[in-house]
């Protein structure tokens, strides 16, 4: 037999790695088939399954679709350790951070807030050693590191990272293909402890539909140990079996499933409510100072009792009404940051 | 000069007019999105759109302003995933990429993930996002940066993504007869060097001198006999981005950096 | 003794008890289909049922006779891909596989391709379609045959699906914990010996004698000590076989092979 | 570096296999991003985009949801020296083979119509040495096979077909995983010349959407050169733009759009149509001879002018009323063949 060529490795920790052999016995012993009813609070879903430490990824992307009662759970519960994926998370890694919660990051695209400028949580944490970025990735590459896992796999092959710092940041290997005989990246696969995907709606055992794109979430769900789904609304399971081709996340992936309307506020739910980019604005000028970003924490996480408690404090039922007209294209979005 | 557009204008037409029609291009939201929706309107009104996040082709009904929110699959005719997209790229379907950058050395490759030491930066940038698997996998990419000493850069203090690396791309594995195409600078258009893959002076932009690209390079950038000029914005051309972006929100954004 | 039932309604029997509840199943169509109906509706109800096409957890109308007819989402939890239910096996989420074979070894290698010859078969049979796959990545399989002399062989013709291998299973790649569980045949049930993961006879049908398990098959087959018999189908579970399958055309079909 | 261990390599040829650097080639000069009307006849469909020796692939599974319209122009215009992908092939395989069109096979589940029994035609020309059966593979790794072609991969890896003889008659390979240091199979790419895929509806530009399961057309339809899509029905594009997510095919992947009603009979149309197991009994009981075969092409292929005329030939339209019904379960099927 011909050897085949390992010709570079990323100097970068492999991170949320682990053989599939080992993925399996998880799956075997831990993710149930049984369709029981998984409806909690999303307190009970964080103390539950988000522990000190855990690697979590969170669903959607930017500040697209994203689980922010969990996220705001975190903050309150004062879970300390956490390693996240950056796969394009940006507010929700950046509140992770700022809150202390998130100590390690993977980074895709993370510490920025896309077109409204770079996070001062974040950039400050990083700069000043607060926080650790273990590896350099793409988007493509953390996507891929996702499906390969959802697959099952060690890793995927792809045409991205070659020549590249990012590339020495990762985890990655490059080999000498056996069919091409030209370089190919291999991205190793990636299996989070817990992902946390907020999604338009689910059924009590966790069966769920998401409306427009699916970014990685169609992947996330697989990869990830342990799946917590918050959901714009609870559906029967008859309408899921009505039109099972809208399932994208079927029941046996999900361990816990949280009701929350506006869930993903200040972020964007399609088709549903816009970001509420006053808010946003809002927490990125408390965040430019440690005071400032006390300030955001105590008035809207634990000056809350809950989410519902949030959203009237964000604004209430006006406010969310505005969100609604704004994302349907019935008005006009603000850009307070422009 | 500056009275009637701005720079970042004057940089958002040059690009338009650089787009072929029935072509594919990957957007980001800002500029990129700016040049991809005049380029539709007025000179290529065939191009597709390509979200990473897995929107193609919409009808955008307003510039969104992420590249994953609902309006990047408004009358889209496919609201797919990333890895659809990505896997799109990666098998020859898109024929542009835009991208920004921080630095850029001359061979095109480009930092968006730190500006000093990895390990404790200066400035800690967002990193790739999507900009390596644009970088390796379109065919042409387009940059788009502001040009001066400490961005046009002998060496990156992070090579995020690919330019032509050291001249060697395809040796390193990348797909084959890819790479970036043109450069895009308040200064001026840079294209590669066919031999050295080097940064060379495509055209300058209206009242910018060749002295002008040296005093804001710090490598050696290869400057041509036959000096072009690019032709500044039209007012047509000012009309349709005042359209899309009336309250300055994508451009004024980027003037202020 | 077959008057009541007929051989393949007694294996169908045997193997539905086999299953456990809240577990999933790969079932292709016929006895492999019949037995998970059975199971789900007189043992384990919560049984998962999945479909290699891409179907997960219907409520069946009828019963199907492809793998990919739209009764096997029909009221599904899922209606998805190949890809998906596959990649789901290959992560450990499919617990028991059902297989049917040409022929078998003592290892639990299984043959689906050819009869004679690869080059120039004397019986050119479909190939692995999902087999290969479902004895690779399922935890626990189940294959359901005919036993005679010329089907439990030493050497196969041809080794389409893993069993044992040659007792490195795991050595070779496959995932670990995995491989054939029980083989049910018109004599028996069958196991695997934990060291040398050679067939060993587990349980004889009503009726059989060791003798018969000798005299139908060609290689040293282990034989316990004590003599396990299992319980022949009940009345309960021969209405509900007629229920699904009413016209025989499943079972029917089995018998006259 | 270390050295990788190229384990062993199938002995199979490595056919409809390119290097991706090539097939980005062929995506850059031949599939046009431009919305054009493809709408075209079958008999031009065919005649443009299928010659003589080529590599086709088949959507659908089994007797579901196939182009017959498009498998019986290919035997009018008598094409010759295919190779087929035997991806679950079963009817459309058959027909093909019994018409002497398809000489060449990769065989995954190929000569057998699942419970109906094994293909009398098939085994006949296989057993006699009339067809070669080139490779052996399992369903799961065909499909990867067009999803690394999809992914614009040289292969993907993949935990089955080791320690067998089936990857031995494979062109698969076995390498050392870098990462976990244990065996793992490396599935090579397959970029067919031609995919003909049935689908419930598409635009005149081909996008394209599918109910039900997707079964392998998803990554099918990128990972061939040409695709030619058939529909039950064309819709304005309007429908499409209305609810993107339902795309499963999108128009720049297309090269032809047939629009045919009933076109996948004798097989079955999810949620439309049965199986005409009548017909399909009278076809394997026919092409138990070389007569009988003949026969039946004679009546069924030669003797109509176009599918209208076959669907009058196999019982009109009370037949595909009978069929719809069976398919919507309001009728009990026949099985003429238990």
């Amino acid at each position: 037999m011909k050897p085949l060529e390992l010709l570079d490795g990323g100097e970068g920790p492999l991170v949320g790695w682990c053989d599939p052999d080992d993925f399996r016995d998880w799956v075997k012993n831990n993710k149930s088939r049984d369709m029981v009813d998984k409806t909690m609070s999303a307190e009970e879903a964080v103390s539950k399954f988000i522990k000190d430490g855990m690697y979590i990824a969170s669903g959607g992307f930017g500040h697209v679709r994203v689980s922010m009662n969990i996220i705001y759970e975190i903050v309150k519960q004062d879970i300390k350790g956490l390693t996240m994926a950056g796969k394009t998370s940006v507010h929700d890694l950046d509140v992770l951070i700022a809150a202390g919660s998130v100590e390690k990051v993977e980074a895709g695209y993370s510490f920025g807030h896309e077109l409204r400028g770079l996070s001062p949580a974040s950039r400050r944490k990083v700069e000043n050693g607060e926080v650790k970025v273990l590896t350099e990735w793409s988007n493509a590459a953390l996507q891929w590191r996702f499906k390969a896992a959802a697959m099952g796999l060690p890793f995927l092959p792809a045409r991205i990272l070659m020549g590249t710092d990012t590339f020495k940041k990762s985890s990655a290997k490059i080999i000498k293909d056996p069919f091409t005989g030209k370089p190919l990246t291999l991205i190793p696969a990636c299996f989070p402890d817990v992902a946390i995907i907020h999604v338009h709606r689910a059924d009590i055992y966790g069966n769920a539909q998401i409306d427009g794109i699916l970014v990685e979430d169609f992947e996330l769900a697989r990869a990830a140990k342990r799946v917590i789904i918050t959901a714009e609304e609870i559906i029967p399971t008859d309408k899921i079996r009505d039109e099972p081709w809208r399932t994208v996340i079927p029941y046996f992936l999900v361990d816990a499933v949280v009701e929350q309307p506006y869930g993903s506020h200040p972020c964007n739910m399609p088709l549903l409510y816009y970001f509420d980019e006053e808010h946003i604005a809002e927490y990125l000028a408390l965040t430019k100072t440690e005071e400032g970003t006390k300030e955001y924490f105590k008035k809207y996480v634990y000056g809350v009792n809950d989410f519902w408690e949030y959203l009237d404090l964000v604004g209430g039922i006006e406010k969310l009404e505005k969100l609604k007209k704004i994302e349907q294209v019935r008005e006009k979005p603000v850009y307070p940051w422009g | 000069m500056l009275l009637q557009y701005s720079e970042a204008e004057y940089m958002v037409c040059v690009a338009a007019r650089i787009l072929e029609d029935r072509k594919s291009v990957f957007v980001g939201t800002g500029m990129p999105l700016l040049a991809a929706c005049l380029a539709q309107k007025l000179y290529t009104p065939n191009l597709v759109i390509v979200f990473e996040a897995g929107g193609i082709a919409p009808i955008l009904p307003r510039i969104p302003i992420s590249v994953g929110e609902s309006t990047t699959f408004y009358g889209a005719i496919m609201a797919t995933s990333m890895d659809y997209v990505m896997s799109l790229a990666q098998a020859g379907y898109v024929d542009y990429g835009f991208l920004g950058a921080a630095q850029i050395d001359p061979y095109g490759n480009i930092n968006t993930t730190v500006i000093g030491d990895w390990e404790r930066p200066k400035v800690r940038l967002p990193g790739s996002g999507g900009a390596n698997d644009v970088g390796s996998l379109c065919w042409k990419n387009i940059v788009l940066m502001r040009q001066d000493k400490r961005r046009f850069v002998p060496k990156l203090d992070f090579l995020t993504t690919p330019g032509y690396l050291c001249g060697n791309r395809e040796e390193a594995g990348l797909p084959a007869g890819t790479g970036p195409y043109r450069v895009i600078t308040q200064i001026g258009v840079y294209e590669f060097d066919e031999n050295t893959k080097r940064m060379k002076l495509a055209a300058l932009h209206e009242g910018y001198k060749v002295e002008d690209v040296e005093a804001n390079t710090s490598f050696d950038i290869l400057i041509p006999d036959e000096i072009e000029y690019t032709e500044p914005p039209t007012d047509e051309e000012l009309e349709v981005l005042k359209e899309f972006d009336p309250d300055g929100i994508l451009l004024g954004k980027k003037n202020k950096k």
